[in-house]
């Protein structure tokens, strides 16, 4: 109690204190709503694509065999346990959010080492059954077992973003922007029909 | 923060070309010069080179290959002339060349409606736009000629300014709203099929929607499925015509790709149109949506194996063995279908009464509708095989019903042998059969190829000049 | 990766077992003792609890289900009693009570040859390698009573002292032979379904082979698809019975399982009998394989869901809409084959002749054969719903033709009217309708259960008592 007291202002502060306090605490929902950062909670893929810069793997994800079954964090974040799970997220999400707010991103982005490994461990967590039951292995070669210490994009280099991911390289990639799938002149002719 | 909200209009704009044009322009050419990439393999579909097994590129005569199909068709415009479908480039040239349109001029009208324009160009939504969806069915197929130049296009599946995808056509959309759906909550992964299904469906003509128009419905209300679709049609009562030799009731199937796709595994595990037919590829270092729609087949290592790591011998062999499968079924439901028109003329002919004739006139029906079905959506057979054989080997049972039924009357009229088949062993002998004079169709369509299509191609540019 | 070969060699280490018993133990009990894993899993296929929408372990008196198959088989001793297999545990008690295996006894002997043995028990290897294949077959089925009483375990699919998978039966080595290919070549995923089809193949007894001798043979010859195994039997005009009411000369199709899964998208894939039925399951951290053969939809995870990362409720809806599918128009083709058999026996008593008949009755053959072929085998609907599909539109397109030309004859010999559907809405009046008196059949039957079986219990556990 004793302790709480100390942090309540002198009455003359209170006022002005009240009133920066709000301004902050406005601020801060205003940046939160703003950069979609709800969003970042989830794991929707639509999140990652708020910054452009994610286009191309966005576009590169949609396109390949992973679409249906996985989402960008599936692959990009720690699933072993939920804390890991938060805390990476945290510390990747700010990162980008600082270099991309400072203009620092390169035209070429590369995985950070730490990130690779994440990658990794979470394709074997998909694939285990087919990599280490040499007994399942009816779709694939037998020799898997053998390679789980490499990194599977080692050999699986087009997965799912394909090679080169510059931000020219898809253009005009329909990325999710919010449009409407029927134009207004048809929702209008429509409406006035009959 | 302001940086962030800076940052995030330039994410919707950074993409976002400089389009000059609106929704409406149907020269795909002036869309082209934004985005070469597209445009360039969009005109790879005038490319007639492949042929698959039972696909591909090249013009197909089906009477030919088929010659069945012009008994089953008796009576109806598609016995002159069925071609399979081929690229997207075509669709203006193939329906002027089509002997089902007519051969329009001075004085003559066409037998068809301005309604067979809706699918074949982004000059429809332009002139939807300024009439409204039923003035633009109204008249008859040569009113729009000058109107209609561009063959399908950009416009068609695309927004102008966000290059998003959208529905141009006002059918899918009222298809879905009778039943009771919103088509503008569609994913953008379904809109990567939706965007075909403004074409690639069934369809028939509604003449009583709107007075003296020939209106565009896809008949969905009860469903997508063959039973849905056909109790629909009962219960209207409706016949897109009556055979010259059964005097059955028919109904035509028109390329229901979209409603057999849905019933395949594919679509179950969210596969689109889009993946196979226009698949992502890449060319010095961009990558883009191939908009050269074609057989996937031409085009395995960018369709197929981005999701099957299997040799691409292998993945074509899946499609022909599937293909083979239903195709050997099919052909003895279409010479069933040829026995039943012969039988039941036969019975006419001898007399037999109309309370005779209606079970066994509805089982042909019933059989026809189910192999044209199965046989109008020319992927069927791969895009949901096993639905497709359902529906052939059901046609099969009502087909041998009618002849079981057929066999009685005719005995009972002193005809208890077989009723021979006929020579149709080419297109040919079986037109004369059914009594058409193609020659005199054929000379028509000449005239008409050239003088009146050239009119309407110069009076067509002559009017895009001045956009 | 070095310790991950390390581990493997340890693996195959632990594997070898301190087997003090031969190939042909055939007490499971003692294997059991040294796999208490698989041991364990397999006496749950005594388990008959779970029923799916058409399998499952449970009884099912298909008779029951669909009295049509009654009139189908008259004549033959499947219209008796037949029901839908259920775990391996009930092999020989299965045999023994089933109808068709008759009620032998004091002076009575049963219908069946031992052949009927040859798939019921790892008592077969151990009497094969004492006298021979032929000599095994040889006489009626209650002469081997005794020797038979273990049912299908371990030394029916592995080697003692491996544990390796090996064939236990000269019936699909020679099968192998026939075809110029040789079994000992076959892969290790290849054997994971080769020890099935051991026994869940199609089968008929030759007489020719061996004098006296209801032979088994596999007849595959001319290879394994529908086509070509009717061919066999048609060169050598073989009929397994005369249809009771048509005359026609049948084949009996018996579980074709392995022939129809050669044929779908699974096999093509390289996924093995063992993968669905058999899968590798995790219990104390200790991996083995399941061997609890049962419906790969009572164990989802296991199973399809190693290879297939789907909802167990979307899984399940997969086998189910392609069993509804292929049922719809089985129980079309069931039905029609009602029809060609009654009117055919109409036809008979109207007094048709050999020569009016001759035609339909080879088209009865043919239908009813593809309609075994796909009934016969319960998985074939999900095991190829392609090929499954296919062949069943085939038998619909046989009986109608069968029943077009019936018509006719019927007419000729002054009966121009539809013949009247049999009530057969029970298995109890079908089977009055064909005649059979099946009261006596059965207390019979409990005679032969009371008196027979526990002497022949008896007298095979002293036997084994010595070993
Ligand atoms: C606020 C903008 C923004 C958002 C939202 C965003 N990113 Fe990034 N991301 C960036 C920038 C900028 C970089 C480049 C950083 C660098 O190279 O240091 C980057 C780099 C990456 C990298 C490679 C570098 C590394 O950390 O290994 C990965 C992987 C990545 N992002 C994944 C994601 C995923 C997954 C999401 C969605 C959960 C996401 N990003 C959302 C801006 C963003
Ligand atoms: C199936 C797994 C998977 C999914 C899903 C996935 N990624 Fe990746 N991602 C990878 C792999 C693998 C790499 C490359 C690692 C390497 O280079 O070793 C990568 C690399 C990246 C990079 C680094 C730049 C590059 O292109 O190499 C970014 C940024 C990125 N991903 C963003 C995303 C976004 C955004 C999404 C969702 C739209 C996504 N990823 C979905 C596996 C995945
Ligand atoms: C959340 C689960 C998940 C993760 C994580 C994942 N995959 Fe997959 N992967 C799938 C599924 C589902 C499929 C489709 C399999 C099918 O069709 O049955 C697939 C397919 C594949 C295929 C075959 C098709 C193709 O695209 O070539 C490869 C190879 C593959 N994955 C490799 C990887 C690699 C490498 C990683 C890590 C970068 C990875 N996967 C991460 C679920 C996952
Ligand atoms: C040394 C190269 C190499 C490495 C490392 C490797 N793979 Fe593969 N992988 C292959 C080859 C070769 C195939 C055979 C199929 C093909 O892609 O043609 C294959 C097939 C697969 C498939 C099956 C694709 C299908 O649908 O049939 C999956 C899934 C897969 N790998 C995942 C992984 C994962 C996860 C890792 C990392 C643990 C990994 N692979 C490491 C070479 C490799
Ligand atoms: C609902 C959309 C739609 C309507 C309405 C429509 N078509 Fe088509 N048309 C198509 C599609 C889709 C194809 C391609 C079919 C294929 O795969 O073979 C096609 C193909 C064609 C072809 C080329 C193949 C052939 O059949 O020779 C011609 C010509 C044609 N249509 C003429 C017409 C005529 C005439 C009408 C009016 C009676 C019409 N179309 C109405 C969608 C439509
Ligand atoms: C505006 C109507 C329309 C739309 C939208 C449309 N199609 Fe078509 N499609 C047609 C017509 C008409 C033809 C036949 C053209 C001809 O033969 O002259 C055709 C032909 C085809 C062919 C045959 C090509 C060949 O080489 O034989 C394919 C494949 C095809 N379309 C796929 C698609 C796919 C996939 C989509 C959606 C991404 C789509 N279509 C959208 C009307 C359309
Ligand atoms: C039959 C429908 C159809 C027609 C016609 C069509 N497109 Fe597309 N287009 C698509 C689809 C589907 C996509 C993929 C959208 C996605 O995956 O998000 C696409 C994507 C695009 C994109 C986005 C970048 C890319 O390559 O993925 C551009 C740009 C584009 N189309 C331009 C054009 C131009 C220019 C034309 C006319 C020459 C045209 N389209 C005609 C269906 C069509
Ligand atoms: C975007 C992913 C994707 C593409 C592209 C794709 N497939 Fe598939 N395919 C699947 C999935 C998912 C399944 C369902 C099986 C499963 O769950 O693993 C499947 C199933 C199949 C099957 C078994 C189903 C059947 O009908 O028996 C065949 C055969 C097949 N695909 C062939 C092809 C061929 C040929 C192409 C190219 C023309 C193709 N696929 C393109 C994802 C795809
Ligand atoms: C999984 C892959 C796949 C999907 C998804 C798919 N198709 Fe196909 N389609 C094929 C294959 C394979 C063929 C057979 C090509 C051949 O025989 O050459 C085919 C054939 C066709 C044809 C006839 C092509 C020709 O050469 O004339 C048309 C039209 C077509 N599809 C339209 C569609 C439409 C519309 C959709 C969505 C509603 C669709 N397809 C979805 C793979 C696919
Ligand atoms: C080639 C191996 C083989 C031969 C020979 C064989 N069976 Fe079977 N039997 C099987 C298989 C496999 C099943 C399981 C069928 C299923 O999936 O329902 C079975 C099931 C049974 C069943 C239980 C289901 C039912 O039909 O009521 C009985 C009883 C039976 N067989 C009796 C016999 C008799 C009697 C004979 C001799 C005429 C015989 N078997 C010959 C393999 C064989
Ligand atoms: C020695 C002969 C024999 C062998 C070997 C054999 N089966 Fe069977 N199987 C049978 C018989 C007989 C039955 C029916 C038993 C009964 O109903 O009494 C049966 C029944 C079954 C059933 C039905 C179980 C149920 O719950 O309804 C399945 C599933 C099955 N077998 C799968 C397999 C598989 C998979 C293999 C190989 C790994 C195999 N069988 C090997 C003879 C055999
Ligand atoms: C119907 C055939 C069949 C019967 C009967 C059978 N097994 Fe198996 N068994 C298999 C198959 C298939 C495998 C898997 C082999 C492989 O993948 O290499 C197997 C594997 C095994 C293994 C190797 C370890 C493992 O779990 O994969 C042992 C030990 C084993 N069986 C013991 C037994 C015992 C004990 C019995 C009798 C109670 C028995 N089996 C009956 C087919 C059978
Ligand atoms: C050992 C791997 C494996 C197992 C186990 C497995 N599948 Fe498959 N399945 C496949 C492969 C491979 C394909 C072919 C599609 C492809 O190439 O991606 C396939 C195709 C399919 C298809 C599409 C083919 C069709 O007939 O339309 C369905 C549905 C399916 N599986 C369901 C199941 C179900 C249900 C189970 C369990 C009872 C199961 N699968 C078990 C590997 C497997
Ligand atoms: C891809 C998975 C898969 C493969 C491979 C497979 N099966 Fe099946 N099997 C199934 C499914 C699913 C069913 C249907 C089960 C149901 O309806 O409850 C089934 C049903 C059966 C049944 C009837 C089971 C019952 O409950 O009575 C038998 C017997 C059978 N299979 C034997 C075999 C044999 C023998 C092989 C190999 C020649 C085989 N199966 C291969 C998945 C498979
Ligand atoms: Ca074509
Ligand atoms: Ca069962």
């Amino acid at each position: 109690m004793a302790f709480l007291k100390k942090l309540v202002p002198p009455d003359n502060w209170k006022f002005p204190v009240i009133v920066t306090l709000a301004i902050f605490t406005g601020l801060a929902l205003f940046v939160f709503k703003i950069s979609n950062a709800p969003s970042y909670l989830g794991d929707k893929p639509e999140t990652c694509v708020n910054c452009h810069i994610m286009a191309p793997q966005y576009a590169t994800w949609s396109h390949s065999s992973h679409r249906e079954k996985t989402n960008c964090n599936e692959c990009h974040v720690p699933q072993d346990n939920i804390f890991r799970k938060y805390f990476f997220k945290a510390k990747d999400g700010l990162r980008h959010a600082t270099v991309f707010t400072l203009r620092r991103e390169p035209q070429v982005i590369f995985i950070k080492d730490e990130g690779r490994k994440v990658v990794h461990r979470n394709c074997i967590r998909c694939h285990e059954e087919l990599l280490t039951d040499s007994k399942l292995l009816a779709r694939t070669t037998e020799t898997h077992t053998f390679r789980m210490e490499r990194d599977c994009t080692d050999c699986h280099r087009e997965t799912p973003h394909g090679r080169v991911n510059s931000l020219s390289s898809v253009p005009w990639a329909r990325v999710p922007l919010p449009g409407p799938i029927v134009p207004g002149w048809l929702r209008n002719m429509m409406k006035n029909k009959d | 923060a302001s940086s962030i909200v800076q940052r995030r209009a330039e994410a919707v704009f950074a993409y976002t070309p400089e389009v000059t044009f609106s929704d409406f322009e149907p020269r795909n050419s002036l869309w082209g010069e934004l985005f070469p990439r597209e445009y360039d393999s969009y005109l790879k579909t005038a490319d007639t080179t492949f042929r698959s097994k039972y696909n591909g590129s090249a013009m197909v005569d089906m009477l030919q290959e088929s010659p069945r199909m012009v008994v089953l068709w008796a009576g109806y415009l598609f016995s002159r002339d069925y071609g399979q479908g081929r690229g997207h480039y075509y669709a203006i040239e193939d329906i002027w060349n089509t002997l089902r349109t007519g051969a329009p001029g001075a004085g003559v009208t066409s037998p068809q409606p301005n309604t067979c324009w809706a699918c074949k160009s982004p000059d429809v939504p332009r002139l939807m736009n300024e009439t409204g969806a039923a003035e633009f069915y109204r008249g008859t197929w040569e009113t729009k000629g000058s109107e209609i130049i561009n063959p399908i296009g950009c416009a068609d599946c695309h927004e102008a300014k966000s290059m998003n995808l959208r529905i141009s056509r006002p059918a899918l959309i009222e298809a879905f709203e009778s039943q009771g759906r919103d088509i503008s909550k569609a994913s953008h992964q379904e809109m990567r099929s939706l965007v075909c299904a403004q074409c690639h469906v069934e369809y028939y003509f509604n003449k009583k929607r709107t007075e003296g128009v020939d209106y565009l419905v896809f008949p969905w209300k009860n469903g997508t499925s063959l039973e849905e679709i056909e109790k629909y049609y009962d219960d209207i009562e409706f016949a897109d015509w009556t055979h010259a030799l059964s005097r059955a009731p028919m109904l035509k199937a028109q390329h229901p790709d979209y409603e057999v796709y849905l019933t395949g595994t594919h679509a179950s595990r969210g596969v689109s149109c889009a993946d196979c037919h226009m698949p992502f590829i890449s060319e010095g270092g961009q990558k883009f949506t191939d908009h050269h729609l074609q057989s996937p087949l031409n085009n395995i290592a960018a369709s197929c194996q981005v999701c099957h790591r299997e040799e691409t011998d292998k993945l074509v062999q899946d499609v022909y063995s599937r293909q083979d499968k239903i195709m050997e079924n099919r052909i003895i439901l279409e010479t069933l279908l040829v026995r039943c028109h012969v039988e039941a003329k036969t019975a006419w002919d001898k007399g037999a009464g109309e309370d005779q004739m209606k079970d066994i006139l509805s089982d042909i029906r019933k059989a026809q509708w189910r192999w044209d079905f199965s046989a109008a959506g020319h992927g069927n057979s791969f895009h949901s095989p096993v639905e497709t054989g359902r529906i052939i080997a059901g046609g099969i049972a009502y087909a041998q019903d009618a002849r079981v039924k057929l066999a009685r009357v005719l005995a009972a009229l002193g005809e208890n042998r077989e009723i021979p088949y006929p020579d149709i062993s080419t297109k040919e002998k079986a037109q004369a059969l059914i009594g058409l004079d193609m020659k005199k169709l054929r000379d028509e369509k000449k005239i008409f190829l050239d003088n009146v299509v050239p009119e309407w191609i110069r009076a067509g540019k002559e009017r895009e000049a001045g956009y």
